[in-house]
């Protein structure tokens, strides 16, 4: 089997045994190189781990937290990574709504992006917490005082948020894979036939489990839409809620959904360009796949330009003096240079995707998407920790610096993230088989017409 | 009832299989089961049509589970905040445009929920044996209809599956107690 | 539990039923109930007694009342009996139980071996080692013996002075570096009679002080700052509303500068010669009073040195400055002049002007029965010194906080003098400097712990009993000096057995004086009972001396040094003393805002000549430019704090920091400026060289401009006195509308509703708020790194911004505000609480469940007074300080926020009261810590559903219903949080 | 794999249910503790419940203070003999680990509240709540074991059926 894996796809019209054969030589057992790698990852989160654990055992008081950034390095990780998640739904439930073929390469791992993103976002408002141990005060549940949470807070809305979000994600990732997994099982062998066995649930494929699947699968994503825009709101107003200046806006909701399907396509680039060459994954993720994607980043971008441009123009137009002396600061202060690095990354750097010859190398794509994740990043940073910075009584403005326990939990939830992402995808379906052989002929004619046939290494 | 058999047939491509789900409805021969590997749109509306079918019922449980989470979203939130009346900042003790938020997120998490388990529910999921009939190809490139048909039936459904493209027929007893159902 | 805790002691703390120091947790504060075998009558475990006594923290002699939990003394509050506090006490007073709970308080007596070790001995061996040092000096010769220690009121001093004769010997020194002689010598050479006079700052309606930071640690701080309130109090004048005039007169502005109208930036040293031009202009413009009797052209020849021209020159003040001081001296209906610092020329000048003026008698006052001196006089204890070093001196017994090794100028000699000494005994709490070098140390026992009295001035006999059992193995110092002169060789008979004796004797003969007819026990018990015996001491008429006029000045030389360095008495350490504690390391100086660390203050003009970070760029910290500054007694390196707040080419530096020794918390901190300023002067001229190290200040603060925020307010005099609202700079106010739209019907507070005004234009910034607020609600102490990180857990901060160039026309000198939680009706920071620990009580508190926290932060972030604090690290408190928490208030565990509660415990305690009474509270009954502690009397707290409750009265005598037109306001209204606090603006006069 | 499933499913099934219980009824470190032994065989029931002596006669700070107060040796001493100094006479054994002084008895607490609940006696006792209420018929025990757990649902509940506040800040500061 290994040699017809290997054989992958070989002919300019790939038949759908050999998108089979290409997709489960990506998930195939992984060699040295994967398990140093997966050990590399996991020594990141252990180390991560370790600080936390540091961090619940010291207090915050080896961290550079303080008066008056109460928020600031681990909520902008908490943004970052639900923002990442975004772009995962985006891809798979909007354009599935709206047929869209070239999502069919991606989505599977943008989903997988997805889910992990969320997981990951999910232990920060954890970590942040002063007291982790009661975290559940959050969740309601019959308790001898009869106290519940407050509704009202944008936190409960969070947890309500991220919670029914990660729950939607994963089903929606797991009822689309069961067809994959399926297919799977059956060439499978020992310990991967049982888990696949487990995991199918027994399907085959028959019209009546096809029947009810489309269904399902359709309301998901139907459910998923709404969801995913309903959630980047949530966290926005987190702050939008509030009275701080640099936060209190109404622009944040769509702000920061648009951010969000931003950074996490750039992260759906940074994460498939180095995989579908690792994998081989090649004629399934093709260039045509990663041209359509950079478009979206693209378009995003411009659109959180114009985005800044509003948040500034609104500050300027109100004329309060409290919020303008808050934009200035956090263009001229002290930590200005945050602010224009950002404006660089998010701004300037993917202009350079209008330039077809960048669209389609995937070097130059992996170098922009990179940029734009450090610049989204620092998008959230300048603006929660730049504005709990300059807040309403300047007697309180104080700059804050990340201290190695913030910096080293930040390493470790991208160990984390990586982790579990590398995981997946060498023990489950990363691509779907199931709809690349739906609309295979689109699959062909990326092959074979639209970019130049490359054979895979 | 005479012996039954199961006639295996394998599809090429989904429009073949298609046909032949339709060529079998018009004989009126509706003791068949298909297998697909990825859901091809044509597969799907022949099949339906072929049993008479609607649309799942998946739907209803995504729209029971969906009122479900609302509704006890409003009992939720409003209910725990009139146990204790606690003022913060002024507001109402049930002040509702807060809630909305958390009225549709439950909305959606209940009908997500409900839905996936109606999903399995309809679908008879998990299966532990495998239905007769099922070829591990008809999970990878290939289309699958298994027709039980009666001895002296056989060489019809033979030629009317040949007639829509199979590409193979195998025969196959079928099992005593099988009743295709949906 | 320390060894050093007596049995007793130990018996009453576990008896309390929750121990305090246990975290928010689920682990049960205490497992085991002791109960007493005997009751004491006096304690109700749970229930607070309080006892009145004598704060010793300074000579001012302010009576307090201890608050005493199960034995051990939780709270200092000012005694109301008593006339000089009258209810308040300062900062240091409210630190003073830092000094009982120290956690580097000697625990028991040690000697110092031959190599230099301290090794543990027994009281016993101890006293015996003392004693037959003490004997054997007497034994070789007269005034072989030396006593050197703090006053301690005047029967306690004469112990000393009986024992010290005991050993046949008369050198007795009771020696404080900051004194009063240069006051008593002025007032010898003017008026023939050395007792201080006692000043009426509320009578005056200008007050023009020559370098006496009476606001902060001149004279009585706690009572002139009540009367400088009053002073500044609106009143109707005789043309409408007014409020007194002041100025002050030093190189640096200070807290007294900062309250006054006028800062007069004059050159280091030429106070005196200011004071001089303006008594020169006084008698030029024929402003003398009438009542004088003094020849005018005999002034003008006496002042004729320091025409305005020259002083001008000197002093750096300008001419038209001098005049308005004078306009404002010889013009008002009784003004004041102050003359602070060491130079007796700057109290001759002043004492002159009040006198010629019309108003020694009337805001200046001399009393009958002034008290004896309390300190000896610096040439006398110089020549104890020169004795010393010299060899004549067999044993120094150096004892009661004086610490003559820090604080005595080092051109004297004096710490080589007394290390050398044959002999020396140290007697104290917390180990100082001239302990290090002592051969023997006996633990002493903390004021609190021991019997007193006090006799600040005329008429004012104020009484200490010791408040709790002492917390060491320590014994008090005259019981110490008692039983030693009883042990003397001499023979002679000691009239006292121990302390507690010598004050009952003394009281006895007080009695006789005082009341002759009463019950001897009555008045023992009555003065316990209010702390003292307190009279109206009748004014003595007193003139001017004849030949006064006839004894020239010399002016005070230009100095041609380019800098010239400056000490002054940092408002919290004083002359040193106060550096141990921790509460006052942490609160931030006023004006400058740093802690735990020494600066120097350069203005921006000096620092970019030496090429300084300007004023702007440093706002983030207090700054990190290490200057070397060459004086003529050696090299000192501080951090330079870039302030306006001084006069350019001054280096003003704190007094009180630079302690080698003194305990953990005062240890290597600073510069001890005692030794770089000569004797007699506070000012040195020096060199400058900007370092290339840094070394960080920190600060709380953040940035010093306001950014015409409204945060701290101010009007204008005229602008009150004609009914109008401030003139707004501020663009968005205009838009605000006066009454917010309301989605909701707002909640009903049917029962109380608690409500705080703050006077702005009272508030001088001294921070006894919130030093009181440090001890009622256990609020944790981080020290300099978690400051420098913005973790300072203050719940109430004194906020302090410097006016701008361009606002500087229409503002006070400095806003200063305190800022506590503003238990806002539309509390921002309640409906971002997922848990509900933030919420609003039916009182209209805004609570903070500590134990329902997760920590979040999200509530701070809210808030836009930024008034909320994270405990973000572990809180300790090292034994015993442990013992001063107040078991009514829970501490907090890391992890959680906490925040200004109203003293809800306070407002519980009381209600509790009120409601088992069946009775109504009363107005005042409740009363706030910081409102309880302020000297000022610029927090009011109450009832707002009360219309007959002092807050109520306040804020409509402020506001615009009155004839006055309108002082109060909210801090930032944009925000539209509703906050239960009121502030009253700060006035200024309009500069013309 | 048809096999597999069914083992599995019902494992993973029987995993959750007994995590569940596990966490239910696990022990409760704050919970009353019913086993906490004193230094003497004091008796509640001889004192209170045949001698009908009224609590208040030795907690007599409850009306006043917030804690009720154990009582001072001395009032054991009042009814039981005046030889304090010479050491109580035992009533049956032994009641110190020494005969010596000192003669404090090191009472083991039996309620324990957390710190940040600042529960005061007084008002209860003014309001007319019995002690039993929350105490249990301590006449009745030997040894006085708790009844209640004292938790905020037990306060809570009282506090409702009295009408009496309910505001988080007056007991939680």
């Amino acid at each position: 089997m290994a040699a017809a894996v290997e054989s992958g796809i070989t002919t300019e019209s790939p038949t759908l045994i050999e998108v089979d054969r290409q997709a489960q030589f990506a998930f195939s057992p992984g060699g040295v190189k994967y398990w140093l790698w997966v050990l590399f990852c996991a020594g990141l989160t252990a180390l991560g781990g370790a600080y936390w654990l540091h961090q619940i055992y010291y207090t915050f008081n080896i961290t550079g937290y303080g008066q008056p950034t109460m928020w600031a390095v681990y909520i902008t990780n908490f943004v970052f990574w639900v923002g990442i998640a975004h772009s995962g739904t985006l891809i798979s439930a909007i354009l599935y709504l709206f047929r869209v073929r070239w999502r069919t390469g991606i989505f599977r791992l943008a989903e997988t992006m997805t889910v992990f993103a969320v997981a990951t976002a999910g232990l920060f408002p954890l970590i942040h917490l002063g007291r982790v141990w009661n975290f559940y005060w959050l969740v309601p549940y019959p308790n001898e005082r009869s106290l519940q949470p407050d509704f009202r807070s944008p936190l409960v809305w969070d947890l309500f948020a991220i919670s029914t979000y990660l729950t939607i994600s994963v089903m929606f990732l797991f009822t689309g894979m069961i067809p994959d997994i399926a297919n799977a099982r059956e060439k499978a062998t020992g310990f991967r036939r049982i888990l696949y066995s487990i995991l199918s649930f027994g399907w085959q494929g028959t019209d009546r489990q096809w029947r009810n699947f489309s269904m399902v699968y359709l309301l998901l994503a139907a459910f998923a839409t709404p969801l995913v825009l309903s959630v980047h709101s949530v966290v926005s107003w987190d702050f939008a809620m509030t009275q701080l200046p640099g936060w209190h806006s109404t622009i944040f909701a769509p702000y920061f959904v648009a951010g969000a399907i931003f950074s996490g396509c750039a992260l759906v680039l940074t994460l498939a360009i180095p995989m579908r060459r690792l994998m081989k994954l090649e004629n399934l993720i093709t260039i045509w796949h990663l041209d359509c994607l950079s478009k979206i980043v693209l378009l995003t971008s411009v659109v959180m330009t114009y985005s800044y441009a509003t948040e500034s123009f609104m500050v300027w137009y109100t004329g309060d003096p409290i919020e303008l002396a808050t934009f200035h600061e956090r263009y001229f202060g002290p930590q200005g240079y945050w602010f224009w690095l950002m404006i660089f990354c998010n701004c300037v750097v993917p202009l350079l995707l209008f330039i077809p010859t960048v669209r389609t190398t995937t070097i130059w794509l992996f170098i922009v998407s990179i940029f734009v994740n450090i610049g989204m990043w620092l998008e959230r940073f300048v603006i929660i920790s730049g504005s709990l910075s300059t807040n309403q009584d300047p007697s309180q403005w104080k700059f804050y610096m990340p201290f190695a326990t913030e910096i080293a939990i930040t390493i470790g939830s991208f160990g984390w993230f990586l982790m579990n992402f590398s995981l997946f995808a060498k023990f489950l379906p990363i691509v779907s088989t199931t709809e690349l052989k739906d609309g295979i002929k689109y699959l062909r004619q990326a092959v074979r017409e639209v970019y130049p046939y490359r054979r895979a290494a | 009832m005479s012996e039954a058999i199961s006639l295996i047939s394998t599809f090429a491509t989904d429009e073949d299989c298609a046909r032949g789900i339709e060529a079998l409805h018009a004989a009126h021969i509706h003791n068949f089961r298909a297998f697909y590997p990825y859901p091809s749109e044509p597969l799907l509306e022949a099949a339906n049509e072929a049993r008479g079918l609607g649309r799942s019922p998946v739907r209803w449980w995504v729209l029971t589970g969906g009122l479900t989470g609302f509704l006890s979203a409003i009992a939720l939130t409003i209910g725990t905040s009139l146990e204790w009346n606690l003022n913060t900042g002024g507001r109402p003790v049930a002040s509702i445009p807060p809630y909305v938020v958390i009225m549709f997120e439950l909305m959606i998490l209940f009908g997500g929920i409900s839905g996936v388990i109606g999903f399995f529910f309809h679908s008879r999921m998990p299966v532990f044996d495998p239905e007769p009939g099922y070829r591990s190809r008809f999970n990878a490139d290939k289309f699958g209809l298994v027709v039980q048909c009666a001895e002296n039936e056989v060489s019809r459904c033979e030629s009317i599956l040949r007639g829509a493209g199979a590409e193979d027929i195998q025969r196959e007893a079928a099992p005593a107690a099988a009743a295709h159902g949906h | 539990m320390s060894d050093g805790l007596s049995r007793r002691t130990f018996l009453k703390l576990a008896a309390t039923a929750g121990a305090a120091t246990a975290i928010p947790g689920c682990e049960p504060a205490a497992r085991k109930i002791v109960p007493y075998v005997i009751p004491d009558e006096n304690i109700i475990p749970g229930v607070p007694s309080y006892y009145a006594t004598l704060c010793n923290e300074c000579d001012a002699g302010c009576g307090v009342i201890a608050k005493i939990r199960e034995g051990r003394v939780i709270k200092l509050e000012g005694n109301p009996n008593d006339p000089i506090s009258q209810g308040a006490i300062c900062a240091r007073g409210q630190a003073a139980l830092q000094g009982v709970y120290n956690p580097d308080r000697l625990g028991k007596p040690k000697r110092r071996l031959p190599d230099g070790t301290l090794r543990e001995i027994s009281w016993e061996d101890a006293l015996k080692l003392l004693n037959d040092r003490l004997a054997a000096a007497a034994k070789a010769g007269k005034d072989r013996v030396a006593f050197i220690g703090a006053s301690q009121g005047p029967t306690l001093d004469k112990i000393a002075v009986t024992w010290a004769q005991a050993y046949g010997s008369s050198r007795v020194a009771f020696w404080a570096r900051i004194n009063d002689e240069p006051a008593r010598a002025a007032a010898d050479a003017c008026f023939g009679r050395r007792d201080l006079p006692v000043y009426r700052l509320n009578q005056a309606q200008a007050i023009v002080s020559f370098g006496a930071d009476f606001l902060e640690t001149w004279g009585s701080p706690v009572e002139q700052t009540r009367q400088f309130a009053e002073f500044r109090t609106p009143r109707d004048g005789t043309n409408g509303v007014t409020i007194g005039k002041a100025a002050y007169v030093s190189p640096r502005m200070g807290l007294t500068g900062a309250k006054s109208d006028l800062w007069v930036a004059a050159n280091p040293g030429t106070e005196g010669d200011v004071a001089m031009a303006v008594l020169n202009i006084i008698a030029s413009q024929g402003w003398l009073a009438k009542n004088a009797a003094v020849d005018a052209e005999a002034v003008k020849k006496f002042t004729a040195a320091f025409d305005p021209a020259s002083v001008s020159q000197r002093s750096g003040v300008a001419v038209d400055q001098l005049n308005q001081l004078a306009a404002w001296l010889g013009q008002a209906d009784g003004a004041l002049a102050l003359a602070g610092g060491d130079d007796p020329q700057a109290y001759i000048a002043a004492y002159l002007i009040n006198a010629l003026t019309g108003n020694v008698g009337r805001t200046m006052v001399f009393l009958e029965g002034a008290p004896a001196e309390a300190t000896t006089r610096p040439e006398e204890v110089h020549a104890i010194i020169r004795a010393i070093s010299s060899g004549a001196v067999d044993v120094v017994v150096a004892a009661g906080g004086a610490n003559p090794v820090f604080t005595m100028p080092s051109e004297w000699g004096a710490a080589a003098a007394i290390k050398g000494a044959p002999f020396l005994v140290w007697m104290g709490e917390v180990p100082d400097e001239t302990a290090a070098g002592a051969h023997l140390l006996l633990p002493t026992h903390h004021p609190l712990e021991s019997w007193r009295d006090s006799a600040p001035r005329a008429g004012v006999y104020g009484l200490g009993q010791p408040v709790m059992q002492p917390v060491f193995a320590s014994r008090p110092l005259h019981d110490v000096l008692i039983s030693s002169a009883q042990n003397a060789a001499a023979g002679q008979t000691i009239a006292w057995e121990n302390a507690q004796d010598a004050i009952t004797s003394a009281w006895q003969d007080l009695q006789g004086k005082l009341a002759p007819s009463a019950n001897a026990t009555d008045f023992w018990n009555q003065a316990l009972r209010t702390g003292g015996a307190f009279q109206e001491a009748a004014v003595t008429a007193v003139t001017l001396k004849g030949d006064v006029l006839n004894t020239p000045l010399a002016p005070r030389a230009e100095s041609r040094s380019q800098f010239t360095l400056v000490g002054f008495p940092h408002i919290f350490f004083y002359d040193g003393r106060g550096a141990n504690k921790p509460w006052l390391q942490e609160i931030p100086e006023p004006t400058n805002q740093i802690v735990w660390d020494g600066w120097v203050e350069v203005h921006p003009e000096t620092a970019a000549r030496l090429g300084l970070q300007t004023y702007e760029s440093t706002y983030l910290y207090g700054g990190i430019n290490v200057l070397e500054i060459a004086t003529p007694s050696g090299r000192l390196e501080l951090t330079a704090n870039v302030t306006p707040l001084v006069k350019p080419g001054v280096l003003a530096a704190p007094i009180g920091q630079g302690h080698t020794a003194y305990g953990r918390y005062a240890k290597g901190r600073g510069v001890n400026l005692w030794e770089y300023l000569p004797a007699g002067s506070r000012a040195v001229p020096v060199t400058v060289r900007v370092l290339e190290k840094q070394y960080k200040i920190v600060t709380p603060l953040g940035k010093s401009d306001m950014m015409g925020r409204s945060i701290v307010e101010a009007m204008s005099v005229e602008e009150l006195a004609a009914g109008r609202q401030p003139e707004i700079v501020r663009e968005e106010e205009a838009d605000t509308p006066k009454t917010a739209y309301e989605m909701y019907d707002p909640w009903k507070y049917p029962g109380h509703k608690w409500g705080m005004t703050v006077d702005v234009q009272a508030c001088t910034g001294c921070s006894a708020c919130v030093a009181a607020c440090y001890a009622e609600n256990n609020l944790p102490v981080g020290g300099k790194f978690e400051v420098d990180r913005g973790r300072i857990m203050s719940w109430i901060r004194i906020e302090r911004f410097i006016p701008t160039a361009a606002e500087a026309a229409k503002a006070p000198n400095l806003y200063i505000a305190p800022i506590m939680c503003q238990q806002c009706d539309h509390a921002p920071c309640e409906p971002v609480c997922p848990v509900f620990a933030s919420h609003h009580t039916p009182e209209g508190l805004n609570a903070q469940i500590y134990n329902r926290c997760v920590g979040t932060r999200f509530c701070e972030n809210n808030c836009p007074y930024k008034v909320r604090r994270f405990n973000w690290f572990q809180a300790e408190w090292p034994e015993p300080l442990n013992l001063q928490l107040n078991p009514d208030v829970t501490v907090r565990g890391p992890g959680v926020m906490e925040k200004c509660t109203f003293c809800i415990q306070r407002i519980t305690t009381a209600e509790i009261d009120a409601r088992t009474a069946n009775r109504q509270l009363v107005d005042g009954e409740i009363i706030t810590a910081c409102a309880q502690a302020c000297p000022a009397r610029a927090i009011t707290f109450g009832d707002l559903n009360d219309p007959n409750s002092a807050i109520i009265k306040r804020r409509l005598e402020n506001s615009a219903r009155s004839h006055n037109q309108g002082r109060t306001y909210t801090m930032l209204p944009e925000f539209n949080a509703l906050p239960q606090v009121t502030y009253l603006r700060s006035l200024y006069w309009e500069k013309a | 794999m048809g096999t597999t499933n069914r083992i599995l499913i019902p494992i993973a099934l029987l995993i959750f249910i007994g995590g569940a219980f596990t966490v239910a009824f696990s022990e409760r470190p704050w919970a009353p503790r019913a086993d906490v032994e004193q230094p003497i065989p004091f008796s509640h029931r001889v004192h209170a419940g045949i001698n009908k002596i009224p609590c208040q006669y030795c907690h007599e700070y409850a009306r006043v203070s917030a804690t009720s107060g154990v009582p001072p040796v001395a009032r054991c001493v009042g009814c039981h003999g005046s030889s304090l100094l010479g050491g109580i006479e035992p009533i049956t054994q032994p009641w110190t680990d020494t005969h010596q002084p000192p003669f404090e008895i090191r009472w083991n607490r039996v309620y324990t509240l957390p710190d940040f609940v600042k529960f005061v006696h007084k008002p209860h006792i003014w309001a007319g709540v019995a002690c039993q209420e929350c105490h249990g018929p301590v006449e009745t025990m030997d040894r006085v074991v708790p009844v209640h757990e004292i938790n905020m649902g037990f306060c809570l509940k009282c506090h409702e059926q009295r009408g009496a506040t309910q505001d988080c800040f007056v007991c939680h500061h």
